[in-house]
């Protein structure tokens, strides 16, 4: 199979990633849609470095693993503090700022 | 990263070699951090200010101190050279970027170890400008305990030094997956210290949710982009990228159908650009800095303010410099519009802000717009002028915000402009300062704003760029339209009644307030021993 | 290496700006005068040393004089580079000889606030006031000096800082609406001001790529020998965007708006400062910069300007005519003075120049002693409307008469120093441009006009209610109308002096346009038509 | 002897400066100082006029170059003077004149607490005046152009107190300036034509410029010799003029200033000469002045306006002389001085009735004044004779020449002057005659005035009365001691050049023509105002008079079409500059203004809509940069 469809889902997801950013409201589900986001990445990525034959494609992918996984520690951190506080976690709730 | 193909008979793995001295200053501030950690877990809590504040300093000092030397030794012209296997340049833009944000580093921490400003806590402790327990809901009972018991978020000193060295290494990183890694560990840092406001919590945790999502959002594009760049090159390393871009590469029959495939390398560098351009806030990825700005502490939005910037715009200047001169065909076009679009609309927008921390961040806004017209000047003089804006720049920022800590009523800052009424007659020294920085900000002779602003028009008018000039003075024209509007409210206008007072700072603001407004005015009246360093400095290696 | 006189005339008043700020605020009234005695001897250091540069300067001698160099920003080839010709230092004379008058007249606009129990408001007021006119006069001087494009600009700009500040910050002592009018007018000022500034900020970075130095001496002597040419597209824009900041500050109609306010608003000295010192520096700069860096532009506009300049004359004058307000018929008279000083720079011959040189000096001089008579009367009223006053000659009658011989100064009487300006002026302009020339003679019976309404509705018939009171001038006062008053005259019935000071540079100017004055149709009666 | 010139100048000069600077301290000497220093410079004039009769024709003008006023390379302005036969007879009149009404101010003004001002100011006067005339320069005699013109602004206005003179020395100054452009632009059109503006070197080279030129420079001298000397068209000031204390009318606006015009004309003949169309719009403006002013003078019943009229009328005799060139510039001189005289002689003595009525000026409350006052009727009558040209009085001399020239001018033009002249003769006499029988003859018809005081018509002081005396001499004899040996025309004719006339009426046949219109108007005024008697209320009269009155209708003219016009253009135009220019920029900046409320809303406080901008904004990029690949 032509690893090049491999990159097209990988656009895909990150397409999907993006949209489920723009449409949805909870934070955490916001918040996964940056990982599917990600998670494209590291598809083009592995596919890349497979279209080229070194490694270096697949070293970043787990880089970006590394990287995903610090985001998710602090991305929880801030979310759940703000869920404590309103008891929501929409993201529609906190536009206390603007303008 | 070598790139070693899986057909080639296992050979013993060579060591990589690293240059430690090159890396020294970097190495500097992250062990400042990981001591901070330490001492975060060890050292009692009553002497963890101290200590904290201690390493911090320490650790900068210590940092500082390695950048003059290794410019000194001639790192950041002669001997100018990539370290650690090619992924770090450690030459005049980095060591001259490095230096300031080390600078605006140690501003920063004096700024956050002011605790002259609040009132003392319950047990009579002096308490700085952060949440006593960031995790305590506000308003809880938790947060009044720990609120009366004194207690302080000292983690926020390793968290500015990993924020700090992550923006040291962006600038220097020399290829696209070290950049990716120094935005994300300076990044997440500054999410969660937006957080840690003491007053107006909920604003401050707004603040680091938008910035957070927002933050995530764009450096997922950033690394689609890597992912597509490194599809076209077959490397993430700037000189190869280039390589391959001008077609002076060697092309192995693997790459060859990938690289004749444009629309990968033209998509990637436009991703690389939404999550640079979304660092600099410039239109339309700017749409974080008000909000960011206003929420968080203000110390912290000084520091952002200024060191983000400074660090954004030197990876940007190496992308785009380094990794794809051979496209600036493609990419100014692009940029001349992102340009004109940020002075303007940031100019526009400005003029009716009511909220003094929103007023500056679309200023700092229309002020990447400035910087843009040089980076796209494409020159020698681009670089220097560029190199010099950021330093002014980050300077007159954090004088300002450290001003705007200053001017406090019963909860917390008086940030709104109508409370700032007649400062001018209360405490004129203050307002003269603030007023200085402002003429600054608009650009006024013999401030250093007006010598960055000329050396940025005058690099991009000899770059061919004339149109943004004039698009960047009229916008400057309208910019100083909310400046003036501010000192007049200062100066002109009859002070209220139930007015902000202004608090007398500790030795620490004031110390940055003073700095601030020396630099601006050196940089003003005698600048030219720093253009010739930025000049001097102005050369990438690749 | 000698004595840098020029920097010294312009460090004195700066290093009084500085000390004069820093004395501590006044207590009593001996505390009081101190902080405004040392400003005023700073200022009248300023005129010894300024006499001493037009002692030593020879008419016929260099270009430029007392030149000094230093490098000051190598990397964008700006020096700071200073020297004088002849128009430039009759120009800072005039500065100089103004603002210790501007300071007398303005002894008591800034003074502290006393209660009752008569303790002092402790406040730098009054040192800020003083200290922002030496600021003032500093730049002013400066910009006058600089051979450097770049140093000119920095200073023609930081210069609109200390203005704005005088303006808005020292009006009549009156709060609510009128401040809030105080403050617009400044805006106004400064944000006018300051779009034509960065405009020209636009051309001084075009002109550096095209010269590589901001060095005026190297930039036209390289024109001059033809190693330096812009294409005409270019030189265009270049001297749009110089004149453009030129014409704003001059003011040169339409771009006057912001001037009636500025000056209305003001104390009467302040506004002085504004129209005989600093708008001076726009008038001057269009001499220096724009005849000089781009002559074929000059020569390619100039009709287009010169038709401003004219509507500009009968245009001030006309909404003199209107005004209700005394401070704003003079702004409007000052208009149509600038319409007549630019037509004198653009008619591009010699009597024009001189007579144009001539006339800021005598501009300066008619507009002070004119605003400033009309100051301490208003000072007397506390109202800036001329319906409030009447009959004042009957109860002050010195007053009256100094007001009066100001004004026939403004209507350019002969006799006194504004005539014979006008004339060269009228004279300059109808050689070239007859039918131009003769509409702005019409120019002078409106100045007539204004002139003697205003004296007629203020000064005579019965003394109207409310007048009666007005004192005649005190000692203060007449120390600073009489002298300038005798400088009304000497300028009038001897400028000679002037002139030979101010012709050298003017033919220099006009050969470096390339321009020479048009001769007598018939052959010339008195040797040769020069 | 020659270097006395600047004296005759500076002496007056000084007097204006010490009294005007002098303050109070001088208040009690100054009249005196004032009339000696005009004495004083008055002895210079005869001094120099003396030295100059010493002198052979071709020797006497001389030349005084005292310093070089303006150099501008080409532009070359000198003060210099130049005191020839024609300047000499100014000299002489103005400051003879100006010192008699010097004296005679003393006593007019002797109860007016600014009485030092009032000498300080015709001391500058004649200052000025004598700068005028004695000027090497046109640029130079602008100057003294100029200095009258602010002189007679202060006399006229020296009651500032009363509005309508406030009003008057205005109108006076505004319609001088207006006069005054013309001599500014003749002075421009010379120095571009000729390189200089001195009179010498000027008229030399007259010869060489074009026709048009000429005539350009013709007209606009003759357009600022309109505004000094008050001829149609700007001849609305010197009626109201009149606000001026008497003295002041008999000084500046009789005898001398006024006449400045007409030295102007002379002097300038030369170019006059050479430029016809100049010459005839001037004779033009001489005859329809000349008839306009006398009619003005008929309906007038404030002595001093209808005086005024008469003047006018009288100039307008001069300028139409001085228009026919070489034929009438002598005469019109001769006539200049003598009217100096008479005119002069009749103004003090309306003056001294006006003190004796308590400043009352209507003629219509005076009436049998000759019992009271006998001294100035007497004088009065005299200078009366002489201005209707009785026979031997000056005026006969004076104004018969005038009528023949304008005869002699030749052709239907000729005819037409002759006529004009020849009318304005009649009605001089009908007018004239009219205010001696309303001031002298008839019965009384006083009544108390504002204050409800009597009047009590009494006889002047000596000090006043001294110069009417003096005044009425010459009016008696000037004219003719000039004639005798056509010793006037001898002593000019170098300077203005003279040729005979040759008119198609003999000398005898246009004096009885002169005569016999005299008789008619005296005849004519008699039956008018001697047999009945005089209403002390104005009759309407024929609409002719009614407009008469109002000067012919010139002043709402001008308030109609200039003052109101005037006032709506500054009304708009202040309007235009609030709403156009300003609110332009306000406008701008309200655009700025809004434009940034509307961006602003687009900051919802979103984080997903910022996403989406930020999404958007991501696709822009990708899709120009390929864009910018697929162009390229």
């Amino acid at each position: 199979m032509n690893p090049v469809n491999y990159l097209y889902l990988a656009a895909l997801l990150f397409t999907i990633g993006a949209v489920g950013v723009l449409v949805r409201r909870n934070a955490i589900v916001l918040f996964m849609c940056v990982e599917l986001m990600l998670n494209a990445c590291n598809l083009a990525l592995v596919t890349f470095s497979r279209l080229h034959g070194n490694l270096d494609g697949q070293i970043i992918a787990f880089f970006t693993m590394v990287v995903a996984a610090a985001e998710v520690v602090v991305g929880l951190a801030i979310i759940v503090s703000v869920f404590r506080t309103r008891h929501s976690a929409s993201v529609d709730d906190t536009n206390l700022m603007k303008l | 990263m070598t790139g070693m193909t899986l057909a080639a008979a296992i050979p013993p793995i060579p060591a990589p070699h690293i240059e430690y001295l090159q890396l020294s200053p970097m190495l500097a501030v992250f062990g400042a951090a990981l001591v901070g950690i330490l001492a975060e877990a060890f050292v009692p809590r009553r002497h963890r200010y101290a200590t904290q504040v201690g390493i911090a300093l320490a650790g900068l000092a210590a940092s500082f101190g390695l950048i003059l030397y290794l410019a000194q030794a001639g790192y950041a012209t002669t001997k100018a050279d990539l370290a650690a296997m090619g992924a770090v340049a450690v030459d005049g833009p980095s060591l001259f970027l490095q230096g300031v944000i080390t600078l605006v580093a140690v501003v920063a921490v004096l700024q956050f170890a002011e605790r002259r400003l609040e009132p003392r806590s319950g047990a009579g402790a002096a308490v700085d400008a952060f949440a006593p327990e960031a995790a305590a809901v506000p308003g809880s009972d938790a947060e009044r305990r720990a609120a009366t018991s004194g207690h302080a978020t000292t983690e926020i000193y390793p968290l500015t030094m990993f924020a700090v060295g992550g923006m040291l290494l962006f600038p220097a990183a020399s290829d696209l997956l070290t950049m990716f890694v120094a935005l994300e560990v300076f990044s997440l840092p500054l999410y969660l210290m937006c957080a840690l406001a003491r007053r107006r919590r909920l604003l401050s945790q707004e603040a680091a949710v938008k910035y957070f999502l927002l933050g995530a959002f764009s450096s997922a594009f950033f690394l689609f982009g890597l992912a597509l760049v490194y599809g076209y090159a077959g490397s993430v390393q700037f000189g190869q990228i280039a390589r391959v871009v001008e077609g002076t590469a060697t092309v192995t029959p693997a790459l060859a159908n990938t690289t004749g495939n444009d629309a990968l390398l033209l998509i990637g560098l436009a991703m690389l650009g939404v999550g640079l351009l979304f660092k600099v806030g410039a239109v339309p990825f700017h749409m974080w800095t008000p909000d960011v700005y206003q929420g968080a502490p203000t110390p912290v939005t000084g520091f952002m303010a200024a060191a983000t910037k400074v660090a954004a715009f030197g990876a940007m200047l190496r992308l785009l410099y380094v990794a794809f001169p051979g496209l600036a065909w493609d990419w100014r076009p692009v940029l001349w519009g992102v340009a004109i679009l940020t002075m303007v609309a940031g100019a526009v927008i400005a003029v009716t802000q009511t909220d003094v921390k929103r007023l500056l961040a679309y200023s700092s806004v229309a002020h990447a717009g400035f910087i843009l017209t040089g980076v796209i000047a494409l020159n020698q003089h681009g670089i220097g002028a560029v190199l010099f804006y950021l330093a002014a720049y980050s300077f007159v920022t954090l004088g300002a915000f450290a001003v705007v800590t200053l001017v406090r009523d019963a909860d917390g800052e008086a940030t709104h402009l109508s409370r700032w009424a007649g400062l001018g007659r209360r405490s004129p020294l203050l307002a003269a300062v603030f007023a200085l920085f402002l003429l600054a900000f608009a650009g006024i002779p013999l401030t250093s704003g007006f010598t960055g602003k000329f050396a940025v028009f005058q690099a991009a008018a000899s770059g061919g760029a004339m149109p943004l000039v004039i698009v960047g003075v009229l916008s400057s024209a309208v910019a100083a339209f909310f400046y003036i509007r501010v000192i007049v409210l200062m100066f002109f206008s009859d002070p209220r009644a139930d007015g902000p007072t202004v608090a007398v700072p500790s030795a620490l603001t004031g110390t940055a307030i003073a700095l601030g407004a020396v630099v601006t005015v050196v940089l003003g009246v005698a600048p030219e021993y720093f253009l010739h360093l930025a000049n001097q400095a102005s050369l990438l290696v690749r | 290496m000698s004595f840098p006189l020029l920097t010294v005339t312009t460090v004195v008043p700066a290093v009084g700006a500085i000390l004069t700020a820093a004395l501590p605020p006044a207590t009593n009234t001996r505390s009081r005068d101190r902080n405004k005695v040392v400003p005023l001897a700073f200022s009248l250091a300023t005129l010894v040393l300024a006499c001493v540069a037009i002692a030593r300067f020879q008419p016929h001698g260099a270009r430029f004089q007392l030149t000094e160099n230093h490098s000051w920003i190598s990397q964008f080839g700006i020096g700071y580079s200073v020297g004088v010709d002849g128009i430039a230092v009759v120009l800072i004379l005039l500065t100089t000889v103004l603002v210790p008058f501007v300071m007398l007249a303005s002894w008591h606009d800034a003074d502290p606030v006393v209660d009752d129990s008569g303790t002092f408001e402790r406040n730098r007021r009054t040192q800020g006031f003083f200290a922002l006119i030496l600021a003032v006069e500093a730049m002013v001087v400066l910009s006058f000096e600089a051979t450097d494009v770049f140093l000119f600009y920095v200073f023609f700009e930081a210069m609109l800082i200390p203005m704005y500040f005088l303006i808005g910050g020292f009006g009549d002592r009156t709060k609510g609406e009128d401040a809030k009018q105080r403050s617009y007018a400044a805006v106004k000022f400064l944000l006018y001001n300051l779009l034509g500034g960065l405009v020209m900020l636009a051309a001084v970075i075009g002109l550096y790529t095209k010269t590589h130095t901001f060095d005026l001496v190297s930039i036209t002597t390289s024109l001059q020998n033809g190693t330096l040419h812009f294409s005409p597209v270019v030189e265009n824009a270049l001297f749009l965007g110089f004149m453009f900041a030129f014409a704003v500050k001059a003011p040169l109609w339409p771009l006057h708006t912001w001037l009636p306010n500025a000056m209305g608003e003001a104390t009467a000295g302040v506004a002085v400062l504004i129209t005989a010192v600093v708008d001076k520096v726009g008038t001057y700069a269009m001499l220096r910069f724009c005849l000089q860096l781009f002559p074929q532009a000059s020569k390619t506009f100039a009709p287009a300007i010169l038709v401003l300049s004219v509507i500009g004359i009968i245009y001030g004058a006309l909404l003199a005519v209107g005004q209700k307000d005394i401070k704003r018929l003079v702004a409007y008279a000052s208009i149509s003075h600038f319409g007549f000083i630019i037509l004198g720079i653009f008619a591009l011959t010699s009597q024009g120049q001189s007579g144009a040189t001539l006339y800021m000096v005598n501009h300066g001089v008619s507009t002070a002693a004119w605003l400033l008579v009309a100051g301490f009367l208003m000072s007397r009223r506390g109202s800036r409307l001329i319906a409030d006053y009447g009959g004042v000659q009957k109860v002050a009658p010195v007053l009256a008469g100094t007001f009066l011989i100001g004004g026939l100064a403004i209507l350019s009487l002969p006799g006194l120093g504004p005539f014979v300006s006008e004339f060269l002026v009228l004279v300059g302009t109808f050689e070239r441009y007859p039918a131009l020339g003769i509409v702005a003679t019409a120019g002078i019976v409106l100045a007539a006009l204004y002139v003697l309404v205003l004296y007629q509705r203020t000064m005579t018939g019965p003394v109207k209610p409310g007048n009666e009171a007005v004192g005649d001038l005190k000692a203060r006062e007449l120390v600073v109308v009489a002298p300038l008053i005798a400088l009304l005259l000497v300028l009038g019935i001897y400028p000679k002096p002037i002139t030979d000071i101010v012709n050298p540079s003017v033919n220099q100017t006009l050969s470096q346009v390339g321009r020479t004055d048009p001769a007598p149709h018939v052959v010339n009666a008195i040797g040769g038509g020069q | 002897m020659d270097n006395l010139i600047p004296v005759l100048v500076a002496v007056p000069l000084l007097g204006a400066a010490l009294l005007l600077c002098g303050g109070r301290r001088l208040d009690r000497v100054g009249h005196l100082l004032g009339t000696l220093l005009a004495f004083a410079s008055f002895g210079v004039g005869l001094a120099l006029f003396f030295s100059m009769l010493g002198r052979a024709t071709d020797q006497r003008p001389i030349h005084d170059h005292l310093f070089t006023w303006i150099p501008v390379n080409g532009f070359q302005a000198e003060v210099g003077f130049q005191l020839d036969q024609l300047s000499m007879t100014f000299v002489l009149l103005i400051t003879g004149v100006g010192s008699l009404i010097h004296l005679y101010s003393i006593g007019y003004m002797a109860h007016d607490e600014k009485r030092r001002r009032f000498f300080g100011y015709l001391n500058l006067f004649l200052a000025a005046m004598l700068l005028l005339v004695l000027a090497d320069n046109y640029l130079l005699l602008y100057v003294g152009w100029e200095g009258v013109g602010l002189a007679s602004y202060l006399l006229i206005g020296f009651w500032q107190h009363k509005p309508s003179a406030a009003t008057a020395a205005k109108k006076a100054f505004l319609v001088n300036r207006v006069g005054d452009v013309g001599l500014s632009i003749a002075v421009m059109l010379m120095f571009t034509t000729f390189g200089t503006f001195a009179f010498t070197p000027v008229f030399a080279h007259a010869s060489q410029a074009t026709q048009a030129t000429l005539t350009g420079i013709g007209l606009m001298l003759l357009l600022a010799a309109c505004g000094k000397s008050a001829q149609v068209p700007l001849q609305s000031w010197l009626g109201d003029a009149m606000e001026g204390p008497t003295p002041v009318s008999a000084l500046i606006h009789a005898a001398t200033m006024v006449t400045a015009g007409v030295y102007l004309i002379t002097r300038s003949s030369a170019i006059f000469n050479l430029a016809p169309t100049a010459q005839l719009a001037t004779v033009v403006v001489g005859a329809v002045t000349l008839l306009f002013g006398a009619i003005i003078g008929c309906a007038k019943d404030d002595i001093k306006k209808a005086l005024a009229g008469s003047t006018m009328s009288q100039i307008g005799y001069m300028v139409l002389a001085a228009g026919l060139g070489p034929i009438g510039y002598v005469f019109a001189i001769m006539h200049l001085v003598t009217h100096g005289f008479f005119k002069a002689g009749l103004f003090l003595g309306a003056g001294s009735v006006m003190h004796g009525m308590n400043d009352e000026v209507d003629m219509r409350k005076y009436g049998g004044l000759r019992k009271y006052m006998p001294l100035t009727f007497v004088t009065f009558g005299l200078g009366y004779l002489a201005i209707i040209g009785f026979p031997g009085l000056s005026g006969f001399f004076s104004k018969d020449k005038i009528i023949e020239a304008a005869f002699a001018h030749g052709g239907t033009e000729g005819w037409i002057l002759g006529t004009c002249a020849m009318v304005g003769a009649a009605v001089t006499a009908f007018y004239m005659t009219r205010v001696m029988l309303m001031t002298f003859f008839g019965e009384r018809r006083w009544v108390d005035d504002a204050e409800g005081n009597q009047p009590h018509p009494h006889e002047s002081p000596a000090v006043m009365g001294i110069p009417m005396v003096i005044l009425a001499f010459g009016s008696v004899l000037a004219g003719g001691l000039f004639s005798i040996n056509s010793s006037f025309v001898n002593w000019l004719s170098p300077v203005t050049g003279y040729e005979e006339g040759h008119s198609p009426l003999s000398t005898t046949e246009v004096t009885t023509g002169t005569m016999v219109v005299l008789v008619l108007g005296v005849g004519v005024a008699w039956l008018m105002y001697g047999r009945r008697p005089v209403p002390a209320v104005p009759p309407l009269g024929s609409l002719l008079t009614r407009a008469a009155r109002r000067d012919l209708l010139q002043d709402d003219f001008n308030h109609v079409v200039l003052v109101s016009g005037g006032s709506h253009l500054t009304r708009f135009l202040v309007y235009l500059e609030g709403r156009g220019l300003d609110g332009l920029v306000n406008g701008i900046a309200a655009l700025v203004g809004g434009t940034s409320g509307r961006v602003r809303r687009v900051q919802n406080g979103y984080v997903r809509s910022y996403a989406l901008s930020m999404f958007g904004g991501a696709l822009v990029l990708v899709a120009t940069t390929l864009l910018m690949r697929a162009v390229a």
